[in-house]
């Protein structure tokens, strides 16, 4: 049967876990949705930086006419030209996760809320310590998705007694916090706690803290719900009991939404944000994938 | 005594030089004869023009990296200078903007040249004054100027100004009797670098620094100053491939440029230049800048591969275009 | 104290053995044929002398039989049967060992390390450093090397290069040892020391095969003399049948002129460059000297002297200072290659393989390279005029190439000190250094150099030498100063220059000191 | 000056070699001189140990890169190669686990030091064989080994199974009266390394294609062997260092020993190994490895600069280091 119907899905190249993530629901939903709808085509293709992902856009929208674009944009101003002329061309554009700097061009825009997984960590912990302590905190790599949720954390921290030691970037990657992690201790005799940003940093983070041998650490917390960490929080981990969910699994909706506009069923449009609520041992089924690898 | 004069040039050697010159635009001759097999939509002139526009960053790079090579230097700082100089230039255009209108433009273009000139010229200066490994000095400079982006954006992104924005959009996106702008700026780069390298005594005194330094020591040549100078080209065309790069993206961000300098050193490689210096290819170059984005852009429209293992086939068909051209050049 | 003996050894008479027999041996490049049937026998126990003008094929016939170059046609062949050797390390195997003519070692690597490459001394895997230095420390002293085995070879000077090179084909025992021009780069003790390893060698019953430019040592060694003219085979004397002049027709194949010039009568012009005080490399001794128009000046000196030191300090190659230094009445501050260039300075290096010529590069662009800015009025190459500039230096240098279009590396030896001595003429200097000026000239193309340094000095312009060949500085100088331990110990003028003077004052120091000082 | 050798060697030389040599552990010195006056927990045994620990991967690829670059090659990919190996090594163990217990553990490091060989192998057999630019070839077998990881994590992680966690742990984190076992497996690859490189046959024969390919063909070396074989050594170290390194995250990811290549390519730099070939310095570049690693630590110990221009500093005190140990050095 012809598949009349093109779905283009451009997302970032697995670099670290959480892209790992996004490629792996993609993958699964590619699967799901071409089984499930016999006249759609998806076309998958990942990018490395937001210069490739610009130049398979192009590529894509070039050499076949585009149904529906899902977009994971690596930035939302470098990408907001080349998906609006992607959009003049009549095709359907559902965006995830950032938003394009022109919000009139998305049709469908599916977000997690970068800010919010700041914020709410942040209250969490200031909740925890009473207001008052002192933290340090890893950043991840340089990038819009950092600096929002760096942004939600310290703008609640700032309204505290709390104090932030040092904060530094180990780049999403869980060897780099471990060192990181080492060096803030014989820097800092006295830490209450540390917010890593990201699960697979907070992994080196607690290697290096039992390493140390270091109990004055109350909390080392991550965020982004990775599974090894959601396994954590399950199991009641005093030093680890919270995570906030950024689901990978984000693209895997905004696949489904954009199928079911083709299938006729419902005219899927507008903006649909998730919210970030911390994952605690109660609910933290609901967030546990023990299949997909993040 | 029967000597052969300067008329008996030897026809064999010649074409046997001929060949492996040619050997980087063959490859690439294959390279798109298999995306055409591959993807019938490959060779539409749409998608041609974009993946010959979009090399264009690459290649130009690539032609200051072949004068940098050919001295028997190296540059891995090309990429996070991309960077450093588009930041730069945005942080320019803007401040310029509300006086001066579409004319900031011009003038931001005109402080970036001034700036990755100024780049260049501190590469230049410490690789050759303090006589330290190319390789080491880039890399320390690779990490400066990823820092000042890094710096200037506060991790975040640098916009150009949306009044700037549609006025800037042509010099990436427009074109000139079809020919894409960028295009003709990568043919005007060329023609000027490829008359400086073969044509000027700056050229022939470069490669011989880049053959033999002794040799050129003592044939009065001035290492030093030959050497810094190819630096400064290099730098400046990093700034006129920044120029190029903002309409297109319209923004500077910490990850800008990542890795471009591991492209265009392999660009500059497969065209044929020598990376031990001494001989320098400005041609194969441009060939080298197509054969990857022509590579990145058959992966794109072929479905064949796992998303994991984009990277994988990119590296062996690199690897195998040089082993067929090494075994086809025979030599 | 010449270093040449004159008695003639007559080979013998007893039933030669044939070490290694060439037959119809020929070597061609692609289309060029540089060399074509050659047949030959080197007997055990013979020094046989090859010899040739520049660019004959000598070199090329060694690395022939030796293993280094395959031929395209013909057949070597050992007392044993006919061989065909796959590479260099074959026939070092079967006992054949070249020495070049360019220095072939790892400049990285220590003497010792150099020696041993391929063939260490050791336990199994291991290798014994001790037995090694103290192996290679005997092979330096026999051939004259004062080089230590832990010096990095490429630290040393050119001739104790060469020396090493020596040392290393005398590891083994050889049935043939090749030695191709091994004293061009060498100074009289040296190359006494080395000619009676040549004649032990010939008494062990080594073959010995022998190349050089230097006639009075064929004379002195050779059983047995061939001489190759344009890439093929004149035919083989006994060595005591030829003379000097005769061995220089046969390779030129015609009548030759006298080979120096006669003396110019002396000058009594003001100097055009006068030097004083230099010294270098942070050393404490200090050297003066002037050179007027109109003048050759020669120096000498043992290697080792520090005669290239100085004048390379001179020309801002290496670290330096001067008190003063005065070029055609205007004092130089600024001394680099480019500027003294520009004054009317030029210098050619004794190491043209390190420092003279782009190998890799083709002739036109060697030629040129020095002199661009005079050749080129702008920033643009002339293209036109650098390939006229090419065959005009061809003809006025007669260098013999066969192509215009190869790399310099692919000339002969002695076409390329030819292309050299072009390069820095093609600026016009007015006073020019020549380090070693005929390292590697045949017989017949020195006198056209010696006469070519002739009419430039007697047009006016001035010319310092250096040459470890001492009967070079005799027939050209009409001065010499000699060098010794980095200091000029000697001057010597008119009736006093002679051999004798030039090599006492190199070795004592003490020749005419007092008077000339 | 007035060393007391048992050699006439002229002092003034023998001891100019002397100081060059030295000149990274001196450069180690002024660093960590600084880093105690910066910050008195610097010089905690409790941070240095971590420090010295945390450099034992880059020495210990170091010693192996030391052996391919004195060679005269380059190897781009030894930190994918790692990731890559790290990867097998955790399957190995994971499948091998429920057979035979702790046993795993030892299987695995063999399976991991056999992949590490063929790898090399490969990127040696590639460069020789193909006679292509080591640049070239791994660049390309880089992107091939870091898909392969990201292929076999899916893009996630990969862990090891918590049966052997336990028992794996003290690789990394035991020590041996007082002595982290990394620093003692570093100190004993050093030491072979060093012998092999200065004490054996093939250490001198390698050495001599580095300086001079020519030459040690024509004195029978085997140039291709050589170089393949430092190529597997190369391999045969990364999969020493990925033994070392699994037990202290018991993971493998897309990222892990992403940049390495870099690194290892300064360190062997910084310590004195030449980078065209034909000088290698094995002490030297464990001084490297430390250097980098001491330098990283100190930035996050001293409160000085904005965590935005870290890199920049890093960047900056690596060639302030090279110039300063050159202008000592004097030459
Ligand atoms: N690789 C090559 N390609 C082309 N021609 C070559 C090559 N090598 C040597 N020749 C040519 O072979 C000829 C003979 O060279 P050869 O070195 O044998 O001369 P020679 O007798 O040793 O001279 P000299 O006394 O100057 O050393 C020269 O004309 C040279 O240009
Ligand atoms: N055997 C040696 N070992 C180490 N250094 C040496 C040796 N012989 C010479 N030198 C160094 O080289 C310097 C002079 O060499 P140079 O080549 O300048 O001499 P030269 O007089 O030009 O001899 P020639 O031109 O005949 O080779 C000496 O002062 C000394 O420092
Ligand atoms: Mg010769
Ligand atoms: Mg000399």
């Amino acid at each position: 049967q012809d598949r009349n119907i093109t779905m283009a899905v451009s997302i970032p190249a697995a670099t670290h876990g959480w892209t790992g993530g996004v490629v792996y629901h993609a993958e699964q939903a590619e699967k799901e949705i071409e089984a499930a709808f016999p006249n759609i085509d998806v076309v998958l293709s990942t990018a490395s930086s937001a210069t490739a992902q610009v130049s398979s856009l192009e590529d894509l929208s070039s050499t076949r006419k585009l149904d529906a674009l899902v977009i994971l944009p690596f930035t939302s101003e470098e990408l907001t030209g080349p998906v609006a002329q992607v959009k003049e061309k009549g095709t359907f554009i559902a965006v995830v996760d950032r938003g394009l700097a022109d919000p009139s061009i998305q049709d469908l825009y599916v977000a997690g809320d970068n800010i919010a997984v700041g914020a709410n960590t942040a209250t969490w912990l200031s909740d925890k310590l009473g207001g008052e302590g002192e933290i340090v905190v890893l950043r991840g790599i340089p990038t819009v998705i950092d600096d929002e949720r760096i942004k939600g954390f310290s703008d609640v921290i700032g309204k505290t007694k709390i104090k932030i030691l040092d904060i530094q970037y180990a780049n999403w990657n869980q060897d780099e916090a471990f060192k990181l992690m080492q060096d803030y201790l014989a820097k800092y005799p006295k830490i209450d706690a540390v917010w890593a940003n990201d699960d697979d940093m907070l992994l080196g983070v607690i290697e290096a803290v039992d390493q140390a041998g270091r109990k004055d650490i109350k909390y080392a917390l991550g965020g982004n719900g990775m599974k090894q960490v959601i396994e954590m929080v399950k199991e009641g981990d005093e030093r680890t009991p919270v995570s906030t969910p950024y689901p990978p699994s984000m693209i895997k909706s905004a696949m489904y939404m954009t199928a079911a506009q083709f299938a006729g069923q419902a005219p899927m449009r507008g903006s649909f944000l998730l919210g970030a609520p911390l994952i605690t041992p109660e609910n933290a089924d609901q967030f546990y994938f023990p299949e997909s690898p993040f | 005594m029967s000597l052969a004069t300067t008329t008996i040039a030897p026809a064999g050697e010649e074409s046997r030089i001929r060949w492996a010159d040619l050997a980087p635009f063959i490859a690439l001759a294959l390279i798109v004869l298999f995306g055409a097999l591959v993807n019938s939509n490959f060779v539409s002139s749409a998608n041609l023009l974009n993946v010959i526009t979009r090399s264009a960053f690459i290649a130009i790079i690539g032609v200051g990296a072949t004068f940098v090579i050919s001295s028997g230097g190296l540059d891995l700082s090309v990429g996070s200078m991309m960077a450093f100089i588009t930041g730069i230039m945005i942080m320019a255009m803007n401040y310029l903007a509300p006086a001066f209108g579409p004319w900031a433009i011009p003038m931001g273009a005109g402080v970036a040249l001034i700036v990755g000139s100024l780049c260049g010229l501190f590469n230049g200066l410490i690789v050759t004054m303090g006589r330290i490994e190319p390789f080491i000095v880039t890399l320390g400079t690779m990490g400066i100027f990823r820092a000042f982006i890094t710096f200037m954006t506060d991790g975040g992104s640098l916009s150009i100004d949306r009044s700037l924005r549609e006025a800037y959009r042509p010099v990436y996106f427009g074109n000139f009797l079809g020919v894409p702008y960028p295009v003709l700026i990568t043919f005007a780069v060329v023609m000027v670098g490829a008359f400086l390298l073969y044509k000027t005594k700056y050229g022939r005194r470069l490669t011989s620094a880049g053959s033999n330094v002794e040799v050129a020591r003592f044939s009065g040549v001035n290492v030093a100053k030959v050497r810094t100078i190819a630096y400064v080209i290099q730098g400046f065309c990093v700034a006129v491939a920044a120029i190029c790069y903002v309409p297109r993206l319209g923004a500077a961000t910490p990850t800008t440029g990542q890795l471009w300098e591991l492209q265009v050193i392999t660009a500059v490689v497969i065209g044929g230049t020598l990376l031990r210096g001494g001989r320098g290819r400005i041609g194969g170059t441009v060939a080298g800048a197509l054969i990857l984005e022509v590579i990145a852009n058959v992966m794109v429209l072929s479905d064949m591969v796992s998303e994991y293992l984009v990277a994988a086939v990119q590296g062996a068909i690199i690897i195998i275009a040089m082993l067929a051209h090494r075994f086809t050049a025979n030599r | 104290m010449n270093t040449v003996a004159s008695s003639y050894r007559l080979p013998e008479a007893k039933a030669a053995v044939v070490a290694l027999r060439a037959e119809g041996l020929g070597k061609a490049y692609g289309p060029i044929t540089v060399l074509s049937d050659v047949t030959l026998d080197v007997l055990s126990g013979e020094v046989h002398a090859i010899i040739g003008e520049n660019g004959a094929g000598k070199s090329t016939l060694m690395k022939l039989l030796s293993g280094y170059v395959a031929p395209t046609v013909g057949q070597l062949a050992l007392e044993s049967g006919p061989v065909d050797f796959a590479n260099a390390v074959e026939a070092e195997n079967a006992g054949i060992v070249l020495v070049h003519q360019e220095i072939l070692l790892a400049a990285d690597l220590s003497v010792a390390e150099n020696l041993f490459l391929g063939r260490e001394i050791g336990r199994g895997l291991m290798v014994d450093d001790r037995a090694m230095n103290r192996r290679a420390a005997e092979l330096l002293a026999r051939v004259g090397s004062t080089a230590r085995p832990r010096d990095r070879v490429g630290d040393l000077p050119l001739a104790q290069r060469q020396l090493v090179q020596i040392a290393r084909a005398l590891l083994e025992e050889r049935k043939v040892v090749i030695l191709d021009e091994p004293t061009a780069v060498l100074a009289n003790d040296e190359v006494a020391a080395l000619l009676d390893i040549v004649r032990s060698l010939r008494d062990h019953g080594v073959a010995v095969l022998y190349i050089s430019h230097r006639l009075d040592e064929v004379q002195a060694l050779a059983d047995r003399i061939t001489v190759l003219r344009d890439g093929r085979m004149i035919g083989t004397w006994p060595g005591a049948s030829l003379n000097q002049r005769e061995m220089a027709e046969l390779m030129v194949g015609r009548k030759l002129e006298m080979l120096y010039p006669h003396k110019r009568p002396p000058t009594t012009a003001a100097p055009i460059l006068s030097v004083t005080n230099l010294s270098v490399d942070h050393a404490e001794t200090k050297v003066s000297f002037s050179v007027s128009p109109g003048e050759v000046l020669g120096i000498g000196g043992m290697i080792g002297a520090g005669r290239t030191e100085a004048i390379e300090g001179l020309m801002g190659l290496r670290p330096s200072q001067a008190e003063r230094v005065v070029l055609q009445g205007k004092e130089i501050t600024n001394r680099s290659v480019g500027a003294l260039m520009d004054a009317g300075l030029v210098y050619l290096t004794e190491d043209r393989k390190g420092k003279g010529l782009l190998l890799e590069q083709r002739l036109a662009p060697n030629l040129t390279l020095q002199a661009l800015d005079s050749t080129n009025p702008g920033v643009v190459l002339d293209r036109r005029g650098e390939t006229a500039r090419l065959e005009k230096a061809v003809e006025d240098y007669d260098i013999r190439v066969r192509s215009l279009r190869l790399e310099a590396g692919q000339l002969s030896g002695g076409n390329q000190q030819k292309l050299l001595l072009a390069k820095v003429m093609l600026s016009d200097p007015s006073v020019i250094i020549i380090d070693e000026p005929t390292r590697g000239i045949d017989i017949g193309n020195k006198s056209q150099i010696y006469d070519f340094i002739d009419a430039m000095v007697r047009s006016g312009k001035a010319c310092i030498v250096i040459s470890s060949e001492m009967s070079e500085l005799v027939g050209l100088a009409d001065r010499v100063i000699v060098m010794r331990g980095g200091e000029i110990v000697a001057e010597l003028r008119g009736e006093d220059i002679n051999e004798e003077n030039v090599v006492y004052a190199a070795t004592t120091g003490g020749y005419g000191s007092a008077e000339n000082h």
